[in-house]
């Protein structure tokens, strides 16, 4: 049984740096796929802890729904975050 | 997407239904009798508006010998598998990576856009080779290790023994 | 009988775990994508298939879910990786190529499409202008 | 005897789910990332279905297959958007 306890430990530092990773990147494409992988596995780890349906809900909107989603919105807004150049500015918003 | 007459129709829409309650057969793997019911009607009900999507030549391939011939490309293939993945293990253990990439292109004699599908996926999975593009009937293929840049030769090495089996099943 | 299956069964779970090792790591290693797309699909497709299948020998109850499953990914593996090649050459990123430029006999084909389409857009903007 | 096999081939899959993660991180390109992601989802996969028979619970497969198709479609997804076709 410690063994599974050493691949629960492994999953969460995988799951930690890859949050960690998605939140830190500037490239808002690598975000997402970092999302991914984080809700991979943690789909994973509620199966190790015997959650099937939370496992199968987190799979079903973590890896297809939020990812598509989210990459519709790139396609439709910009995708490096801090270029000034790139960004939209709002109607009624003063421009310097 | 030539018109159908009403039976072609009434065959399309048989196919798509049988198609679809075998899948879910095999999903639920029970054959108690309400999921049994419960499957035919909702394969009844998603096969209405979906039907035209599934095939476009109703039933007429469905012929015993396709069927022999099938199995024996379902073999060769199985081999080639193995065959890539030893391929593929030699290459990654040994540490000085020996690999020669690049891509090279073949005519196929394969007419039906299904035939040329299965050819692709087939190419993805044996040694040592990877479709990257198909336009009209030439194959780019990337090889990992090209071994010549001729398309008859290389059409040699990678396709010949797929593309023999796929000609007699279409 | 009972006991051969079940030998058999964890063969093939062991060279399924070994396959999709080596899938991680071929990954790791290979210099540019397309030769990871090469290592990282057949390995882990025949990985992922004896583990599955494994475990319907094992269990023989279960036999035809993973038999649904096992096709599933002979299917879909190859057609990801083929969309995921034709991305990259698509968005530029020309192959590593040890023997020089010869070796890449789809840029010719690649660049002339390329033209051919860029015209095709110039001329379409040249008649709504001239409209 | 049983036990011991499942032992090593979760180890296996585990350290290719690390080196996968490994070039998840280091890998140059979009391409790259979405290359490990899909051989993690096929690893997942895998990983997955013995869970579920060390568990012995034949519900535990649907979590699998479930994964597997939205998976495919995911890595699909970003494919397209990669092309610039989406």
């Amino acid at each position: 049984m410690i063994y599974y306890l050493i691949l629960i430990l492994f999953l969460l530092l995988l799951m930690i740096g890859a949050a960690v990773y998605s939140v830190v990147q500037k490239d808002l494409l690598y975000a997402v796929i970092g999302t991914g992988l984080i809700s991979l596995v943690l789909s994973i780890l509620f199966l190790l802890l015997q959650a099937p349906d939370v496992a199968l809900t987190e799979a079903a909107i973590g890896v297809a729904l939020t990812t598509i989603v989210f990459i519709i919105t790139i396609r439709n807004t910009v995708r490096h975050e801090d270029e000034e150049k790139n960004r939209r500015t709002l109607p009624n918003q003063p421009t310097k | 997407m030539e018109k159908l007459s009403a039976g072609g129709k009434f065959a399309r829409f048989l196919f798509a239904w049988v198609l679809l309650f075998l899948i879910w057969l095999m999903f639920t793997s029970t054959l108690a009798l309400q999921e049994v019911l419960t499957g035919a009607g909702v394969a009844f009900l998603i096969a209405l508006p979906t039907n035209r999507f599934f095939t476009e030549v109703q039933l007429y391939h469905f012929k015993p010998l396709r069927l022999i011939f099938a199995i024996e490309y379902i073999f060769v293939f199985l081999w080639a598998l193995i065959v890539a993945n030893l391929d593929v293990a030699r290459r990654v253990i040994s540490p000085k990576l020996p690999i020669n990439p690049g891509i090279v292109s073949f005519q196929t004699k394969l007419t039906s856009d299904f035939a040329k599908m299965v050819l692709a996926n087939s190419i993805t999975l044996t040694p040592g080779t990877l479709s990257v593009d198909i336009i009209d009937d030439t194959y780019y293929i990337h090889w990992i290790d090209v071994k010549s840049l001729d398309p008859e030769q290389s059409k040699k090495e990678i396709a010949e023994q797929f593309e023999k089996i796929l000609l007699k099943i279409f | 009988m009972n006991d051969i299956l079940d030998i058999f069964g964890m063969i093939l779970l062991l060279i399924g775990g070994i396959f999709l090792f080596l899938g991680g790591l071929g990954i790791f290693r290979m210099p540019d994508t397309y030769n990871r797309l090469q290592a990282g699909t057949k390995a882990t497709t025949l990985g992922g298939m004896s583990v599955i299948l494994s475990v319907g020998i094992l269990e023989p109850g279960w036999f035809i879910k993973t038999l649904v499953l096992v096709i599933f990914i002979a299917l879909s593996n190859p057609i990801s990786s083929h969309a995921l090649a034709h991305a990259n050459y698509k968005r530029g990123n020309k192959p590593f190529l040890k023997g020089g430029p010869e070796y890449d006999q789809y840029r010719k084909t690649f660049e002339q499409e390329g033209k051919e389409t860029e015209e095709n857009t110039n001329e379409k903007v040249k008649e709504e202008e001239t409209a | 005897m049983l036990n011991i096999i499942i032992y090593i081939t979760l180890g296996f899959m585990f350290t290719g789910i690390f080196f996968s993660a490994l070039r998840f991180v280091l890998g140059p390109t979009a391409a790259d990332r979405t290359v490990a992601l899909d051989t993690l989802t096929t690893i997942a996969m895998a990983l997955l279905v013995l869970l579920s028979f060390v568990y012995k619970r034949f519900i535990y497969i649907d979590v699998a297959l479930v994964y597997g198709v939205l998976g495919f479609i995911g890595v699909l997804v970003i494919a397209r958007y990669l092309e610039g076709a989406l």
